[in-house]
């Protein structure tokens, strides 16, 4: 086990699947030579060559597009947005065509496809901070995989890049430099498992994407306040581990959600809906949720200083949900 | 004229044959489907190619299976010269589970992979796209296959022939751009949306050539896509055709048929019909005689007559499928 | 009050405003003198001529760009996008721009903009059939209005027409025939305020859009097993009225959520994860979310008719559920 | 050559001097927001606009406060150019309360509709597209006001081009495109990336006129301006201006500089600068004499440090105002 960050780690992952399969290219701008604007690809180029690395121009409609394309000819095409909010122009092929073309082919189509891009909120301001988990948790014929932790982003991306349907794969870009241990070579995370990252037994919080480290920053303080946080990751949000989250609740009777992302339609309303459907009579107060401000993201330090659910606030509305 | 004389002399008396038929086959199983939906036999919506035929014909009869088409809204003809059975096209038309896809999408939603179509399409655009990255698939594993885009003149308007041409251009990806351009979008004339002086001379502001034909006669279309293919398969990148063509009925069945356009204009173009003037043309070369091709007419209405039966005595999709291939592993579904 | 259809009313809702506003105009393919795919423009361009009626090339994304920019110099524009499908080829500058710029710019610029288009399961398989109620539930700066009978056809379009920021006006196929009284002349009806359509006291159901309408149907079935239900129509889902839901769960204490949309993050998740916030110790069982099945809309009958939620289904959910 | 000239003569003193005292005025409040960057007063990304600056200076000098300017993300000179105060953009991009949006949004997010700059964007393509609308709005109404849109070469491979140019092209809408061509998208050279022989060419497939120019000569682009605006104000339709152009520093500020471009091809556009160059020409024509340009150049010095300063000074926005303005009206909020 080597330490590395969430990037390096979700690089080696993506190295060695491309060593593996000869379909698998990357195309993004600015992922050839120049290694990515988050380094998701840096010495690639180099290694696997301009085909397999395709710096395209800002045709974010027609890449995915082309890539949708080639999935169905049988290619593993990555596409890497940088910003997810640029994904968003292409959202139309995404929608109607990656994620029904297996369903609309009665299964004569596969889509092997990644669309990876960064999330929310970091001095980006409001057109690149967008996260919208709930956007891509809608639809029927995707997987949403949002990992916090290098070993996760390396075993995650693998699967991804192992399976036959679309997936959506989204990197916080707080995430991004984190380090932790990964194993090396062979690693493959199922999708739909959650990770317990801290038991506890007086309240669950499951964090969304980055939320999970302020969460674990919470719960850390509210030991120290004689509280003791279960934290949940759900590593991907489609699907959807919910079993877990049931479990740890059948200990806490009390559960947070904490998502940067806005509240209404987002992670938190699906995960709140389904924990009441399948554990209301476990519940000894309402699900919670805390999420970012019902605005778009900010520029300025103060702003975002509010716009960010933190460890503070979190504390503050573990506080409130355990005097309920 | 004469370079298309010169065409059509290189060609066998098979393959003239066989391009009248692929033409006689789309024309007779459109006309099924009309009946079809006039008994009420049809859910859904559906687009007639009927007067384009020349297109869908003289392009395909160059690919390889392994050759993939993307189609539009209005592609029973593609579905059927790059090689799907009529059978299975008219079944999914009418929603039934015999259809290629289980009766799940009709008439916009057909896909047969196992003679390299990959689909038509309920939303105008992506076609041209998708088949880009089937021309980057080709290229990535070295492969002679090519990828072809058929749309229509109101896709040469949408963002996709933009990005997707410029790409393929730029790369030089075995790809072949058809554009039937029968006028009009839906109701509305190609002229009032732009100004462009033609679909074809759009390409040289990407950097490919393009050419505008004669979409009413098939030897020209074939002569054309001949070319580009073969350019294509070679590495030299893409080509754009744009085919001027005609729908004879109304931009989707049941749809009336007024204001837009007039009488004149469609016994106008009735007049080149596809499939008459190949016909004359062939007469007149004395590559058959009338009996012959009366046989090939009797033919093709009798598989499209089977092939319709057949649909409509298939049974129903099941209710319970309903959720599969939502994945295509089952273990997530 | 007349009797008139869904459509009709609101194209009279349309016709008043044009009238009165001259800066009023609507863009799409074939609303100009084919007066639309839906007859919502019907007469219309005869009236008003071409620069108010623009028939556009299929430029989805180009054409509701254009019509934001006018928004921003003032003008009133309407993009009717017939099928909702083809609007999702515009999502990334509705969201980055239309929904974003009055914030980004700190009130200087105003968008008031309509986008109209059909959702919903018609007999019309993958590509026209998406509702996506909650894809512009989740985003801050829009309102989402989902009208089902005709007077509020005609009150919210001219709400909506009348309104400073991003109007997203949904029409289901199904409601576009439904007949109803419609007042003549001025009506406006505010967003945010729902619609008990059914007083009842044992069961509160809310209906999404055309849902409304099937529960009433089976409404009217379960009166005669006994059961008295209470139907929601919420009319706008953002702003959405949960104070009449609440109102109504304080009476009945059990809430069922009718929606023929995806269930994963959808309006029921973010009413049902509201409601337990709000009302929890109203509740007397967990609040139910029907949906259609997670798979893309089909074509062929047997297959729709079990992809959208009728009065059977929802007569057997509300009796489960009054039986927890 | 001669036209050049021709039109040199044809602007006054004054006119001369504005256009100097514009790119001078965005080059010193570059400056100081590179120094600012450096000292870490910037909360976030920012692209500079350094080595471009005839173009917005060229373009905005026939601009009414009325017509609409449309930018990117590299859009500190075009706010300059329309007439944003410096220390409202300066203020805003250090995320300030006196910025001209509060802070809310920093560089890539500048509006200012009281001079009629409707925003710099995050998001390359939809500059083209809201000009467009612009140019829809001044038609509607019958005014004479025109629309305009800056956007990069990145830009010119998006389907916004494709859609918006159209469109305008199509209704003979009063905007006015103007392609910044600097060679790069970030650090993907434009020829690798299409196969377009120029941006300009592709104008004649969408049909309208589209014209390249040397986009470091402010008096050419001042001329080809006024020609488009002109034009656009006869309702004559739109015109697409390739300017090249060039950008001096990284991409963004902060990016490393290597290995996409040479040192040496940096060297010889800053040999072209295009204040310099044209400050040689006033020179050479006795315009001015170098006096006076030292006195214009402290000027600008001048009212760049007193704006960064008041930027620097200014206080933080409230937090509480973080969810002002979601929607226009109190009412929704
Ligand atoms: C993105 C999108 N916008 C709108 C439509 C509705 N629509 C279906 S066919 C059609 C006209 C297509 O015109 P053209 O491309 O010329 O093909 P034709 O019907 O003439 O063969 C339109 C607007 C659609 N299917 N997809
Ligand atoms: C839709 C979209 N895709 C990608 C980006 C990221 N991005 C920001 S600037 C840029 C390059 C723009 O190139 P160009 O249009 O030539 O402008 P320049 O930076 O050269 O002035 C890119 C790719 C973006 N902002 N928006
Ligand atoms: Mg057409
Ligand atoms: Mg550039």
């Amino acid at each position: 086990m080597r330490e590395m960050t969430f990037t390096d780690a979700a690089r080696e992952g993506l190295t060695e699947e491309m060593e593996r399969d000869p379909l698998i290219f990357v195309v993004g701008e600015g992922i050839g030579a120049r290694g990515g604007n988050f380094n998701t690809t840096v010495g690639l180029y180099e290694r696997f060559g301009e085909w397999r690395l395709r710096d395209t121009p800002i045709s974010e409609r027609g890449f995915t597009g082309l890539c949708i394309g080639a999935a169905v000819l049988g290619a593993r095409p990555v596409v890497d947005f940088m910003f997810l909010d640029f994904e968003l122009d292409a959202l139309g092929d995404i929608i109607n065509q990656a994620s029904r073309l297996s369903w609309m082919s009665n299964g004569q189509v596969k889509v092997p496809l990644v669309l990876r891009g960064g999330v929310g909120i970091a001095a980006t301001g409001p057109h690149h901070s967008s996260s919208l988990y709930s956007f891509f948790m809608h639809l029927p014929g995707l997987h949403v995989v949002a990992p916090v932790f290098p070993a996760d982003a390396k075993g995650l991306l693998k699967t991804a890049l192992r399976c036959n349907d679309p997936v959506i794969f989204l990197e916080h870009k707080k995430v991004m430099k984190i380090k932790g241990n990964v194993p090396e070579g062979e690693l493959s995370i199922p999708f739909g498992k959650a990770n317990v990252v801290r038991p506890g037994k007086d309240l669950t919080i499951v964090g969304i994407s980055y939320m999970v480290v302020e969460a674990l920053n919470a719960a850390e303080a509210l030991e120290k306040q004689g509280i003791s946080v279960e934290v949940i990751d759900p590593r991907t949000l489609a699907p959807l581990d919910l079993e877990t989250i049931l479990e740890s609740l059948s200990k806490t009777h009390r559960l947070l959600i904490v998502d940067e992302d806005f509240s209404p339609c987002g992670a938190g309303a699906e995960i709140a809906a389904r924990v009441m459907e399948q554990g209301f009579y476990e519940l000894d107060a309402p699900v919670r949720r805390l999420n970012g401000p019902f605005a778009p993201a900010p520029y300025s330090p103060p702003l975002e200083a509010v716009a960010v659910p933190n460890a503070q606030a979190i504390v503050r509305a573990a506080q409130m949900l355990l005097a309920e | 004229m004469n370079r298309k004389k010169d065409h059509e002399v290189t060609l066998t008396k098979e393959q003239l044959l066989n391009l009248l038929s692929t033409m006689l086959l789309i024309r007779n199983c459109e006309e099924q489907l009309v009946k079809s939906y006039a008994r009420g036999d049809i859910p859904g919506g559906m687009h007639m190619y009927i007067g384009e035929e020349a297109v869908a014909t003289g392009v395909c009869a160059h690919l390889k299976v392994e050759d993939a088409v993307f189609s539009t809204h209005r592609g029973h003809g593609h579905a059927l010269a790059k090689g799907m059975k009529p059978e299975r096209m008219i079944a999914e038309v009418m929603g039934k589970a015999l259809g290629c896809c289980g009766g799940r999408g009709g008439s916009m939603h057909l896909f047969e992979p196992s003679v390299g179509f990959y689909g038509t399409s309920g939303i105008v655009g992506p076609s041209i796209l998708l088949a880009t990255g089937a021309g980057y698939k080709a290229k990535l594993q070295g492969s002679e296959y090519v990828g072809v885009a058929f749309f229509g003149d109101g896709a040469s308007n949408n963002g996709a022939f933009h990005e997707g041409i410029n790409m393929a251009s730029a790369w030089s990806l075995p790809v072949v751009y058809v554009c039937e351009n029968n006028l009009y979008a839906t109701e509305v004339p190609l002229r009032t949306i732009t100004k462009s002086p033609s679909v074809a001379e759009r390409a040289s502001g990407l950097g490919l050539p393009g050419v505008q034909i004669d979409g009413q006669d098939v030897l020209a279309v074939h002569k054309a896509a001949g070319e580009a293919i073969a350019r294509a398969r070679r590495g030299e990148g893409p080509t754009l055709i744009e085919c001027l063509t005609y729908r004879y009925r109304a931009h989707a069945e049941g749809m009336r048929e007024t204001g837009y356009r007039t009488a004149e204009e469609i016994e106008k173009w009735k007049k080149r019909d596809p499939i008459n003037s190949f016909k004359e043309r062939l007469l007149a070369m004395g590559t058959f005689d009338s009996q012959e091709f009366v046989a090939l007419e009797q033919s093709a209405l009798q598989t499209a007559e089977q092939a319709a039966d057949f649909a409509r005595k298939s049974p129903w999709p099941d209710p319970k499928t309903l959720t599969d291939y939502v994945f295509s592993e089952a273990q997530h579904a």
